[in-house]
């Protein structure tokens, strides 16, 4: 999976969010990967650097919207862990790799797909520079 | 111990809340309501999020309307409404006429293929619900021809049911207040000038404001705390959805200029301290009723007002102007009120009784919007009490 | 518990050679509590040096039991003998055994060790010892002038002192004398803070190479 | 390749971009290493039964579109083929691969991918043989004002007996009392009526011992006697309210307490709102109320300043309204001036609908509330019931997903004005619903654990307590015995903040375990 981004999410606000953007009719390149989980609170730094080490492009990690998650802040501590792999990955010098963390309410679908395309173009850009 | 039954009139956030709640305590309940779909007027508003949840309650419509499929015990009569009501010693009797509902939503299996042959753009979806057709169906037949369990037919024919219950819980719901009854405020003369309950749809759909569009003025208070267009109370919702659209424009197109004209600002939710000082330097706050909105040459709103520092009248244009419309009572309490025998306050809300039911002693309660205005969350809460106190009613324990 | 923290990648990077093979070795005691390198940190390390600028023949990661004894170390020999550099993950004490077990390799330090310390919540750690040799805790009401007081007064508080903060830091640090003050008054025992302390005698800290701490009870 | 896992697909073939091939699907994932066979059915959700005696298997991995759920399939499948938790997984295909991708080669690749990958963490997971943990049929209320009476006598008609725990607060939170005053002696009325009551035993706050969270909810001791448990926790405080920032001004409880007391109040008195923070439309009510009673037994000037109108409560404008037939002045203010010499107040400003200044000097009395939040004890309570304190204040926390009772700790439910302003009414109506959301929780079966719960390795756990401090849910506990943590499975939600903070990487949760995770998302 060498050019796949992988949006992991969690099982409440931001499913619903990608089933909402279903529903309207939005599509994602095929590249685009999903992987749903408890809450992205479970999320941890090793979960993001072995999946971006085993050369995945970039991994999404899509929450609840802040002050919405279902087990009060797991939202915000993966936001930290994003935080952090951003830190260890521009230290490291590890080019052409991204985390980034996305908050979604549930009825939000366009919104979502024009923040997840960004994350593709963002990408390509890159790889072509 | 024999099954109970209760018919909640009215599917919207308080009536498949108190659905809920009674269906997962295993009463039977019947689910009454005048549109083809479940949710009432709320389940066509839109998340105001920014970056973090305003807790501004839609989404509990959605996760609503989402559980109501699931319920097993609870049987939704769409597109229906009562039409007579018998009570007599312990038993209560409800007619309930149903009208021509197109699409069988429990065959339904949500494929969207009538929504792909459908040429007038008659079928709609509801969030976490199911397909309807609405009035723009032209019966061409297509969407039957093109549903592949055959959940949609056409040209059935009204018919009435009676039915026996233990109780009723009217959750009829609300008006969004019609600007439209005052010249004043310009609406229904220029496009531009749109309610908030218009602007909450077009939240829905994500789509906003024109891109073009520089500045916006909200107005609140329109059929609200009113003498003159008799709607004297406050509808307790506006300043927070007009704050939170304000708040959402504002970070959807960061160079729009927002004016807001209020009487008070009401408090709402419960951080809105920490709200408050946020929106505060984002919008621009004044003080002031807008005497009336007007049509320039351009075509755009201008907002007359009196600015009172200076005593002055003032003119200002937009390019959008929001009309915070207010709530307002069903037009259906007063016919609801005929059929049950109960009263109306000044207002025209339904009025309860301290044990939650609409007439000492009856087994007929009332619920959210129908009896004062409410937010959304409050009716989540409020269903909760009437619930419960249905429950105790009819003696059903844990 | 020691308490340490990671060393930037950045700078891990300058200190290892490139093309070799890598092997980076957590410590499951101080370290892992205080979140800096137990065996989490060291699936994270692995995959950054594996992802980093510079190449690696091999990147591989495992933590142990305790870096300062012997015993644990010895369990790894064969993982050591098959790579280059070992990276270690434990607090100063551990990468040093570690180098005087396997002399032949080069022992890297991932962390920084910073102190002695406890944990005052998630995240938040203070230090509340400096290991002088001399403690005088009975006489300040359980709270070190040396550790929690900047200047390391032994008869304070100085005139830094306002409003119960250090002028060192006036936003974020207590005053140690302050806090001091405060609790033997709760203990009624301000009597304590009268006499003048002579000099702290710093022959029984660190001075004079290593501390060793020999207890003939305890000798095989 | 294991032929224990089954995938099931329906062929979707009411989809616009159905059926599935079949064939194609088959070929790709003889490859697979988890899934051993795949068996496409034709419709689904028509006469289930039927098509489910095709389906035979150990682990079944079933996919189909939002309406199979819907249509009860998968229960049915479940009981017909005795699959438990574990043994079976669901993904919806349709919204999550057909609906989302354009192309079928996309559609395929990623259908192959979901059902690689979910075939992994079908074949590391385990069927559970949970019991449910009985629940005592105990509650606990902490506090004896409004809330926790009302909730007290709203729980004698169910089949629970109620310990109350008389809080060493007077039950004279402001709204209460002012309810006081439009009915007097209600509290009282309400205490002899829970203290005769054979449902509900009382005891003092200076008795009650540390709470412990244990698996069948929580136990106390009071006065050192024998544990007595309970299986939910209602915590009801009394709000109390801080003193006026200003010498020599009262705050609305001393105000109330002296008209409760049927003391004069005369001359010139100030009411000013909206100082440090804005005041609530319940207060104002409640000061409304006061004012009615304060002028209708004395001659009193009542001055109330404000920065707001709130009316945002139903009948509050109909208590302006009165207030102002009844002579009280009302006064919006801006630049607010305060000189106050040991209580010899003038009060200047200016009124921004008018522009004109006010001056109000040395008035007989100024009444400034003060802000109001939980008494020292009932913080401490809030503390050992492990709820969550944000700024030494608790907050109730709020999500779409939980109910407005419930609070952070499973099993605390929290009630009246603890979890915001309330009047009178809206408190009475928490009452109600704080015994709709205890039902939800005191099911007669029992709480079975969530199937994602965490578990502690203990040979890798270091016992660093990390865990015990992020765990959302107070669900993770100390096994003092064993020196590892251990989590409290009726409290545990499955979220896996525990498992990812881990140092150690010692927790996994169950059937969702850390490396069973990664490669099901290389499967992908």
């Amino acid at each position: 999976m060498s050019d796949s981004i992988l949006i992991v999410h969690c099982a409440e606000g931001a499913k619903k969010a990608l089933a909402r953007m279903t529903e309207e009719g939005y599509k994602l390149p095929p590249r685009f990967k999903t992987f749903e989980l408890p809450c992205t609170g479970s999320v941890n730094e090793v979960l993001l650097m072995e999946n971006l080490s085993n050369g995945a492009k970039g991994v999404v990690v899509l929450g609840c919207r802040k002050e919405n998650c279902k087990h009060l802040d797991g939202n915000l501590k993966a936001e930290r862990k994003v935080a952090r792999v951003k830190r260890l990955l521009s230290e490291a010098g590890a080019e052409g790799r991204f985390v980034e963390m996305v908050y979604a309410a549930p009825d939000e679908g366009k919104r979502l797909h024009e923040t997840l395309l960004g994350f593709a173009r963002a990408g390509e850009a890159e790889g072509k520079s | 111990m024999a099954s109970r039954k209760v018919c909640v009139i009215g599917a919207g956030i308080s009536g498949i809340s108190v659905a809920n709640d009674l269906s997962q305590a295993g009463i039977d309940v019947l689910l009454v309501d005048k549109n083809p779909y479940p949710g009432g007027q709320s389940v066509f508003y839109g998340c105001k999020a920014t970056d973090e949840c305003v807790r501004c309650g839609v989404c509990l419509v959605r996760e609503a309307v989402a559980t109501l499929k699931n319920q097993s015990t609870a049987q939704c009569h769409l597109s229906s409404r009562p039409v007579g009501y018998r009570a007599a010693g312990g038993s209560m009797e409800l007619d309930i006429q149903t009208n021509p509902n197109l699409i069988d939503w429990q065959a339904c299996v949500e494929c969207g293929r009538c929504l792909e042959v459908c040429k007038e753009q008659a079928i709609e979806r509801v969030p976490g619900w199911k397909y309807f057709v609405n009035e723009k169906c032209t019966a061409c037949g297509k969407c039957v021809d093109a549903c592949p369990v055959g959940a949609i037919r056409l040209n059935r024919s009204a018919e009435t049911s009676t039915m026996q219950v233990d109780g009723i819980v009217l959750a009829a719901g609300y008006e969004p207040f019609d600007p439209g009854i005052n010249r004043k405020w310009g609406f229904g003369e220029n496009p531009r000038v749109v309610t908030g309950s218009q602007m909450e749809n077009l939240f829905f759909q994500e789509k906003y404001l024109p891109r073009e569009a520089e500045s916006v003025a909200f107005v609140q208070c329109v059929g609200s705390r009113s003498v003159m267009e008799g709607e004297k109370h406050c509808s307790r919702v506006c300043c927070a959805y007009a704050l939170r659209m304000a708040g959402r424009l504002k970070e959807e197109f960061p160079e729009l200029k927002i004016d807001f004209y209020y009487m008070d600002i009401q408090r709402f939710g419960k951080n809105f301290d920490e709200f408050w000082k946020q929106i505060q330097g984002k919008i621009n706050l004044i003080a002031s009723n807008p005497i009336s909105i007007k049509t320039d040459e351009q075509g755009l709103p201008v907002v007359r007002y009196e600015s009172l520092p200076e005593l002055a009248c003032r003119e200002q244009s937009y390019d959008v102007v929001v009309l915070s419309n207010g709530i307002t009572p069903a037009a259906e309490s007063e016919s609801l009120a005929d059929l049950f025998n109960l009263d109306l306050d000044a207002a025209g809300f339904l009025r309860p009784t301290g044990n939650g039911t609409s007439v000492a002693g009856s087994r007929v309660f009332t619920a959210g919007t129908c009896k004062q205005p409410m937010r959304i969350d409050d009716c989540v809460e409020d269903a909760a009490t009437v619930a419960r106190r249905v429950m105790k009613n009819l003696g059903v324990r844990q | 518990m020691i308490v340490a923290e990671q060393k930037p990648i950045n700078m891990i990077l300058d200190m290892l050679p490139e093309n070799k093979r890598v092997l980076v070795v957590g410590c499951d005691t101080c370290v892992t509590v205080c979140l800096a390198g137990g065996e989490k940190e060291v699936k994270v390390l692995t995959a950054a040096l594996r992802m980093a600028k510079k190449e690696f023949a091999e990147v591989r990661g495992l933590s142990i039991e305790r870096q300062c004894d012997g015993e644990f170390i010895g369990e790894i020999r064969e993982q050591v003998a098959r790579s280059d550099v070992v990276l270690s993950m434990a607090c100063g004490a551990g990468v040093q055994m570690m180098s005087d077990f396997y002399p032949d390799k080069a022992v890297l330090p991932a962390l920084n060790t910073l102190f002695m310390g406890s944990n005052e919540g998630a995240g938040y750690w203070l230090e509340r010892c400096l290991g002088c040799g001399d403690c005088v805790l009975d006489l300040t009401a359980g709270i070190c002038p040396r550790t929690r007081c900047s200047k390391g007064l032994m008869n304070g508080p100085c005139g830094g002192s306002e409003n119960g903060k250090c002028e060192v830091d006036p936003e974020n640090l207590d005053c140690g004398w302050n806090l001091i003050y405060q609790r033997l008054k709760s203990l009624n025992r301000l009597d304590t803070m009268m006499p003048i302390r002579p000099p702290q005698d710093w022959s029984k800290s660190h001075d004079g190479g290593p501390r060793r701490l020999i207890r003939e009870d305890v000798k095989l | 390749m294991s032929d224990s896992i089954v995938a099931v697909l329906c062929d979707q073939q009411c989809s616009s971009k159905g059926p599935l091939q079949a064939a194609n699907l088959t070929k790709r994932l003889a490859k697979s290493s988890t899934v051993g066979k795949l068996i496409v059915l034709d419709k689904a959700c028509q006469d289930p039964e039927k098509k489910l005696k095709k389906v035979a298997g150990q682990k079944i991995l079933f996919g189909g579109c939002p309406y199979l759920e819907e249509s009860g399939f998968y229960s049915l499948a479940a009981e017909k083929l005795g699959l438990r938790p574990g043994e079976m997984l669901v993904t919806d295909v349709k919204s999550s691969i057909l609906d989302l991708y354009d192309s079928s080669t996309a559609i395929e690749d990623n259908l192959i991918g979901r059902l690689e990958s979910l075939g992994r963490l079908l074949a590391d997971s385990a069927g559970l043989k949970d019991r449910p943990v009985k629940l005592k049929r105990n509650v606990l209320i902490f506090g004896s004002g409004y809330s926790g009476l009302k909730a007290a006598l709203e729980l004698s008609g169910e089949k629970l007996s109620v310990d109350l725990v008389e809080t060493e607060d007077p039950p004279l939170a402001p709204g209460c009392l002012a309810e006081g005053l439009v009915c007097p002696g209600l509290i009282k009325e309400l205490t002899s009526e829970v203290r005769t009551s054979e449902h509900v035993a009382v005891f003092p706050q200076a008795q009650m011992g540390p709470i412990q969270s244990v698996e069948k909810g929580f136990t106390v001791s009071f006065g050192g006697g024998e544990l007595r448990e309970y299986g939910a926790v209602i915590f009801a405080p009394e709000r109390s309210e801080a003193p006026a920032d200003q010498i020599g001004a009262w705050n609305l409880t001393q105000l109330y307490k002296r008209l409760h007391e049927r003391r004069p109040i005369k001359g010139r008195i100030v009411f000013l709102l909206d100082r440090r923070s804005e005041t609530p439309p319940e207060v104002i009510q409640d000061i409304l109320i006061a004012a009615k009673v304060i002028k209708e037994r004395s001659h009193a000037e009542l001055w109330i300043l404000l920065k707001q109108m709130r009316v945002a409560l139903p009948g509050l404008q109909e208590l302006y309204d009165t207030a102002r037939e009844m002579g009280v002045i009302f006064v919006k203010y801006e630049n607010l001036r305060l000189q106050n010499e040991f209580g010899d107040f003038q009060i200047t400003g200016e009124d921004p609908q008018t522009g004109a200044s006010f001056r109000i000097s040395n008035p007989d009395r100024v009444i400034i509330p003060g802000t109001s939040g939980l008494s020292a004890s009932a913080l401490n309570a809030a503390e050992t019931l492990g709820l969550r304190l944000l700024n030494g204040q608790y907050t109730q926390p709020y999500s779409l997903w939980r109910l407005a009772n419930e609070s952070n700790h499973p099993g605390v439910l929290v009630c009246g004005s603890a979890r915001g302003n309330m009047d009178g009414g809206g408190v009475a109506a928490d009452a109600a619903s704080v015994v709709q959301a205890l039902k939800a929780r005191m099911i007669p079966e029992g709480i079975t654990p969530v199937e994602h719960i965490a578990s502690v390795d203990a040979d890798k756990c270091v016992y660093c307590l990390t865990c015990v401090r992020v765990c959302p849910y107070h669900a993770m506990g100390k096994n003092i015995e064993e020196r590892v943590a251990q989590p409290v499975t009726t409290a545990c939600q499955g979220c896996g903040i525990c498992a990812a903070e881990c140092p150690a990487e010692a927790i996994d949760m169950r059937n969702l375990s850390r490396e069973t995770v990664l490669a099901a998302m290389q499967a992908l």
